[in-house]
C-alpha cells in the first residue's frame, strides 16, 4: 500500500492530537521557509530529522524512500539556477551565484519537506480528515475527501490487478498494445469508481445514509506539555540560527 | 520487492510501483517557493476554490447521493494521475487528468477535487507540498481544467467532432498546467541576467517544452478513454 | 405460533427498472429467535428479497410488516425498520466507507442521533461482539478480507437490530474463518438477535439453520431445515443438491443398512445413525 | 517421471515491499496433464504462488523454470512464460476490460501479433470451449457473474496456454454453475491443457484433482489427492478439514463397519465402500 499511510497508522505518535503534531511539523516547515537558508534551514532539517528518527520512531529506510520523490524535482529545478541566460559570456553561461542559490533552495526544500513528513508520518488521514470540519472546512468537502481517500485504495488495488491481467495477456509488449491497455485501464478505473459508489450507496442506506458521512472522531486531547515543548524547540532553532548566522556567513 | 519491471514493458505489481517508481511528478516541491510567492499563489487560488466549494456544497445539498459520486470522481482523478503515460518520444510521465476531469466533472468541481488530490499527494506520497499547495492548485486544479474545458467547449461550439475537441481540450489542459508551473518558477527565480523571461526560457524548456509530446500522449489517452466510455 | 412474525413480506412483487419481475406475490416471514437459511440459485432473487426485507428496496405491490404492522416508507418508518432489520451485503467493501474501523461502525449510531457517549458504547459493544476490538483504530484498507467482513457486520450490529440478515457471509472465508464466523453468529443469537443467512451451501444450512427458505421459480418454500433439505425434488427446483449426510444416509438405507430417518448434519451424526457409540479420535467434522 | 515439470518454482522466496516473507524456499511443480488442486488457508500465499507461476511477480530468490529451462524476465522470456501459463484471477472484473466479450477475448491474441483471421479463429475457439459463443457481442457489464467468470477464462484460454491456473474458480457460483464449470474444465483438460486450481474446498479438491498441493507454514506439500487429503494432521496444518466422505468412512471404520481404505469422493463412492451394489434412484451426488 502507500508506505507513508501505513507508517502513520502504526506510528508511535498515533494517539497524539493532530494539533500537537501540526504545531511541531508545520512549525518546522514555516521556519524552513522564513529563516535564512544557511544556517536556518540546515538546523531545521537536522532538528526534523532528529525528531523523526528519534522520538517519532520513523524507520530511516521508509523516510529515505519518501524523500527521494521530491528530491528529483528539487535537483532538476535547482540545476536551472546554476546557469544564466544571455549573459556577457554567451547565450548560456554559469551564473556567478548559481551554486549558492541552488544550495539554498535545496536546503530550504529538504527542511520544509521533512517538517511536513513529520506530520504525515505520524498522523493518519482517519485522525485528520474528520477534524477538518471543526477547523472550518465545509462538511460536504470533508465527506467527499473521506470517500476519495477510501476509494482511492480500492481503485489503486483494482488498477494494479487489471494491469497485471493485461500484462499476462501481453498487453505491454508493443507500443500499440500498451496504448490499448492504458486506455482500457483508464476507462475501467472510471467505470469501477462509479460502480463502487453506487454499491456503497446501497450498502450505506441501511445505516441511515442521507448524504452526510458522520463519524466519531477518535478521542485525543491537545497536550499542553507537547505544544509548549514544540514551541520551545522552534524557539531554540530560531535563536540558534541568529546566533550562528554571523559567524557562519 | 521484485515485481516484474516496467522497463521490460510488463505489469507493475505493487501500488508503490504503479505510483512513483517510474518517473518524476511535476508538482512544485515543498518549500521550493519563497514564502511571499507561496502565500500569493494561495491567495490567487482561493477564489476559484471557494467558488468550487460553493458549487460542491450546493450539489450535495440538492442531491445528497452525490457525495459518494463526487468521492468516486476524486478517487478516479487521484488514480488517473498515478498512471504511467507512454510518450511518443520514449520519455515518460503521469497524465495530469485535468482535461478529462474538467470535461467529465466541469472546472469548478475540478478546483475542489484537484485540490483534494494535491493534498493527498502531498501528505501520502510527498509529491508537491502544503506550502506549494496554492501554486500547484493554481496550475493543476484551476488553469489546466479551465483552459482545457474552454478549448473543448469552443471547438464543440464551432462544430468540431467530439473526439477532436476532447483531444485538444486534454492537450491544452496538460500543456497549460506546465506553462503555468514554469511561469511560477520563473517568477520565483528570475535569471540573474535576463530576469523573468530568461528564467521562463530555462524552466519552460525543462518543464513545458519536454511536456509537448506528453501533452500529445495525454490527449490521445483521453480520447481513447472517452471513446471507451461513450461506447459502454 | 399466533405471535406475528418479526418481519414479513406479504404478497410482495418486485422488478428492477425496465427489467422482468424478479419476485412476484411472495410471502416470507422471519420468526423471532429462529436461525433462517435462505437458499436458491444465482439470480433467483435472494439478494432482492434481502434488500426488500431491509428496506433498501420497496416492493412494487404487497407490503412489508414489522411485528404485524406495515412499514411506512417515510423517515420515521424507515428508522424503525433500520433499527429492526440490518442487512450485511456480500462484499464488505460495499459497506465500509470510513478511514478506520471504529469510525465506520460509529456511522449508523450517529445517524440515529444518539449522544457521543452512547455511540462510543455501541461501537465498543459491536467490536467486542465481532471480536475485533483490537482493530478499532486500524484503517479499513489495511485489513484482511475476513477482518473487513467482520467490520462490516459490526457496523450493522451497532444498530442493535432485532434481525441481522447476511448475504453469503461465509463466501471467501477459509474453513477456520468460517468456523469462527459461525461461532460469532451463535454469540449474537444468544444475545437475542435473530439471524438470517443467504447461502448456496446446503451442508452449512442444514448444520446451522433452524428453518430453511428455498427460492424456487414457483415461489419461496419455508419450513424446518431438517425436513426441507432432504427433499430432493424441492432442492432440484431451487438448483441445489442434497446435503452430503442426507445423500449418504439415503444411499446406505436404500441398500439395506438400517438407520433412523433423521437428516444427519455432520459426519459424526451420520456415523451415529448406523453405529451408535462413542466418538473416536482424529476424525473432525467438516462444517 | 524423469521428464522435467511443465512449470516449476525452485527454492523460491518472496516478500512484498516492507512486508514479511510470504513464501520462503518454496519448491513447486506442475506436471503435464495432472489436475492439481492448490489448498491452504487465507493468507497462506496461494495467490502469491499463482502470481509467481504466471510471471506477475518475480521471486526474490530461487527461480521459475519452464520445461526445465529457467525463465528470463525479459520481453522474450516473459512472452514465452505467458504463452505457457495463464492465470485467471478470482474476480472476473479484474480481467475484463474491453467493451464486449469477443473484444475482450481477442486482446491476448491481438497482442501476440497474430493475423486477424487467426485472432478470430482463436476467439471463436475460446468462446466455444467456454460455452459462451452466444455472448460474443454482449457488453461485459451486462453479463451475470457466472458468465463474466466464463468470459474471463475464455480470455486466458485464447492465449492457448499449456497450463491454466485458476484462483477459486467456483467461488460465488451456485451448485449448477459449479458443475457446469467443472465440466468445462474437464473439456479443456481433454484438449490437452493442464489445469491448476486454488480452492478452500477439500471435497471439491478430492473429487476433481489428481494431485493436491497443501500450503502449510512449513512449506508446500504435494502428492496424489487421494493420499494427501485424508491426512488429518497435514490438513490441520493447512487450516483445512477432512473431506466429508473421508471423515465418515473413517468414523464408520473405527466403529467396526468393514470398508476398504480408499478415500471416497462422492456419497455414491462412500456408500459403495460399505454396501457394494447398484446405484439407487433419487439420490444425487453433491459436487
Amino acid at each position: 500500500m502507500l508506505p507513508i499511510d501505513a507508517a502513520a497508522h502504526s506510528s508511535r505518535w498515533r494517539r497524539r492530537h493532530p494539533v500537537d503534531k501540526a504545531v511541531l511539523g508545520f512549525g518546522l516547515t514555516a521556519l524552513a521557509l522564513c529563516l535564512p537558508p544557511w544556517p536556518g534551514a540546515a538546523l531545521v532539517a537536522l532538528t526534523a530529522l532528529a525528531v523523526l528518527l528519534g522520538p517519532a520512531g520513523v524507520p530511516g529506510r521508509r523516510l529515505w524512500r519518501a524523500c527521494r520523490v521530491p528530491l528529483g524535482f528539487c535537483v532538476t529545478g535547482a540545476a536551472t539556477l546554476l546557469v544564466q541566460v544571455a549573459g556577457p559570456e554567451g547565450f548560456l553561461s554559469l551564473a556567478d551565484d548559481g551554486p549558492a542559490r541552488a544550495g539554498e533552495v535545496l536546503l530550504r526544500t529538504s527542511a520544509a519537506s521533512l517538517g511536513v513528513l513529520l506530520f504525515a508520518f505520524t498522523t493518519p488521514m482517519s485522525d485528520l480528515l474528520p477534524r477538518l470540519v471543526r477547523a472550518g472546512v465545509p462538511a460536504p468537502v470533508v465527506d467527499v475527501a473521506l470517500v476519495t481517500y477510501r476509494m482511492s485504495f480500492l481503485l489503486l488495488d483494482s488498477v494494479r490487478r487489471v494491469r497485471e491481467a493485461q500484462a499476462a495477456r501481453l498487453g505491454h509488449t508493443t507500443r500499440a498494445a500498451a496504448w490499448r491497455s492504458l486506455a482500457s485501464l483508464g476507462a475501467t478505473a472510471f467505470v469501477r469508481a462509479f460502480g463502487r459508489a453506487a454499491r456503497l450507496q446501497d450498502g450505506l442506506a441501511g445505516r441511515g445514509y442521507d448524504g452526510a458521512l458522520r463519524v466519531l472522531v477518535p478521542e485525543a486531547g491537545v497536550s499542553g506539555r507537547f505544544a509548549c515543548g514544540s514551541v520551545a524547540l522552534l524557539g531554540s532553532v530560531t535563536a540558534l540560527t541568529f546566533v550562528l548566522e554571523g559567524p557562519l556567513t | 520487492m521484485s515485481p516484474v519491471s516496467q522497463e521490460t514493458g510488463q505489469g507493475a505489481s505493487t501500488i508503490h510501483e504503479v505510483l512513483e517508481r517510474v518517473c518524476p511528478v511535476m508538482h512544485i516541491a515543498e518549500g521550493f517557493l519563497p514564502p511571499a510567492h507561496a502565500v500569493a499563489w494561495g491567495v490567487a487560488s482561493a477564489p476559484f476554490i471557494v467558488h468550487g466549494v460553493r458549487s460542491l456544497t450546493r450539489e450535495v445539498r440538492e442531491h445528497p447521493e452525490s457525495t459518494l459520486l463526487l468521492g468516486a470522481s476524486g478517487a478516479f482523478t487521484f488514480v488517473l494521475s498515478a498512471l504511467k503515460l507512454p510518450s511518443v518520444t520514449g520519455s515518460c510521465s503521469h497524465p495530469t487528468g485535468t482535461g478529462l476531469g474538467a470535461i467529465l466533472f466541469r472546472p469548478p468541481m475540478m478546483a475542489v477535487l484537484g485540490t483534494i488530490t494535491l493534498l493527498f499527494q502531498a501528505l501520502l506520497l510527498a509529491h508537491g507540498g502544503l506550502t506549494t499547495l496554492g501554486a500547484n492548485a493554481f496550475s493543476m486544479a484551476i488553469v489546466g481544467p479551465w483552459a482545457g474545458y474552454a478549448l473543448y467547449r469552443l471547438l464543440r461550439r464551432y462544430g468540431a467532432p467530439l473526439m477532436a475537441a476532447v483531444f485538444f481540450g486534454a492537450f491544452a489542459a496538460d500543456l497549460s498546467t506546465y506553462c503555468v508551473t514554469s511561469a511560477q518558477l520563473a517568477l520565483a527565480f528570475p535569471d540573474p541576467v535576463s530576469g523573468f523571461w530568461g528564467a521562463l526560457g530555462k524552466f519552460g524548456s525543462i518543464f513545458a517544452l519536454t511536456q509537448i509530446p506528453l501533452a500529445v500522449s495525454e490527449g490521445l489517452l483521453t480520447v481513447f478513454v472517452m471513446r471507451l466510455l461513450v461506447q459502454s | 405460533m399466533s405471535e406475528p412474525a418479526l418481519v414479513a413480506l406479504r404478497g410482495a412483487s418486485f422488478s428492477y427498472e425496465d427489467g422482468p419481475l424478479v419476485l412476484s406475490g411472495l410471502d416470507f416471514e422471519v420468526r423471532e429467535g429462529r436461525a433462517l437459511a435462505l437458499l436458491g440459485r444465482n439470480g433467483s432473487g435472494k439478494t432482492t428479497l434481502m434488500r426488500l426485507l431491509s428496506g433498501g428496496l420497496r416492493p412494487d405491490t404487497g407490503e412489508l410488516t414489522l411485528q404485524g404492522r406495515p412499514v411506512a416508507y417515510d423517515r420515521k418508518g424507515l428508522t424503525r425498520l433500520r433499527t429492526t432489520v440490518q442487512l450485511v451485503v456480500q462484499d464488505p467493501d460495499d459497506q465500509l466507507f470510513a478511514a478506520s474501523v471504529a469510525q465506520d461502525v460509529s456511522f449508523g449510531p450517529l445517524n440515529l442521533g444518539l449522544p457521543d457517549a452512547e455511540v462510543r458504547a455501541r461501537v465498543d459493544e459491536a467490536l467486542t461482539a465481532l471480536d475485533i476490538g483490537h482493530l478499532a483504530d486500524r484503517p479499513t484498507h489495511l485489513l484482511s478480507y475476513g477482518q473487513r467482513k467482520r467490520a462490516a457486520i459490526a457496523g450493522a450490529v451497532a444498530m442493535r437490530p432485532k434481525v441481522l440478515v447476511l448475504d453469503e457471509p461465509t463466501a471467501g472465508l477459509d474453513p477456520d474463518g468460517r468456523e469462527r464466523l459461525l461461532a460469532t453468529l451463535d454469540g449474537l443469537r444468544e444475545g437475542g438477535t435473530t439471524v438470517v443467512m443467504a447461502t448456496h451451501d446446503v451442508d452449512l444450512a442444514l448444520l446451522w439453520a433452524d428453518d430453511a427458505a428455498l427460492l424456487t421459480p414457483e415461489g419461496v418454500r419455508c419450513g424446518p431445515a431438517a425436513t426441507m433439505l432432504p427433499r430432493t425434488g424441492l432442492l432440484r427446483q431451487a438448483g441445489l443438491r442434497l446435503p452430503w449426510g442426507v445423500a449418504v444416509a439415503r444411499l446406505l438405507r436404500s441398500r439395506g443398512l438400517p438407520a433412523g430417518a433423521a437428516a444427519p448434519r455432520t459426519p459424526e451424526e451420520l456415523a451415529a445413525l448406523f453405529v451408535p457409540g462413542a466418538e473416536p479420535e482424529g476424525a473432525e467434522a467438516p462444517r
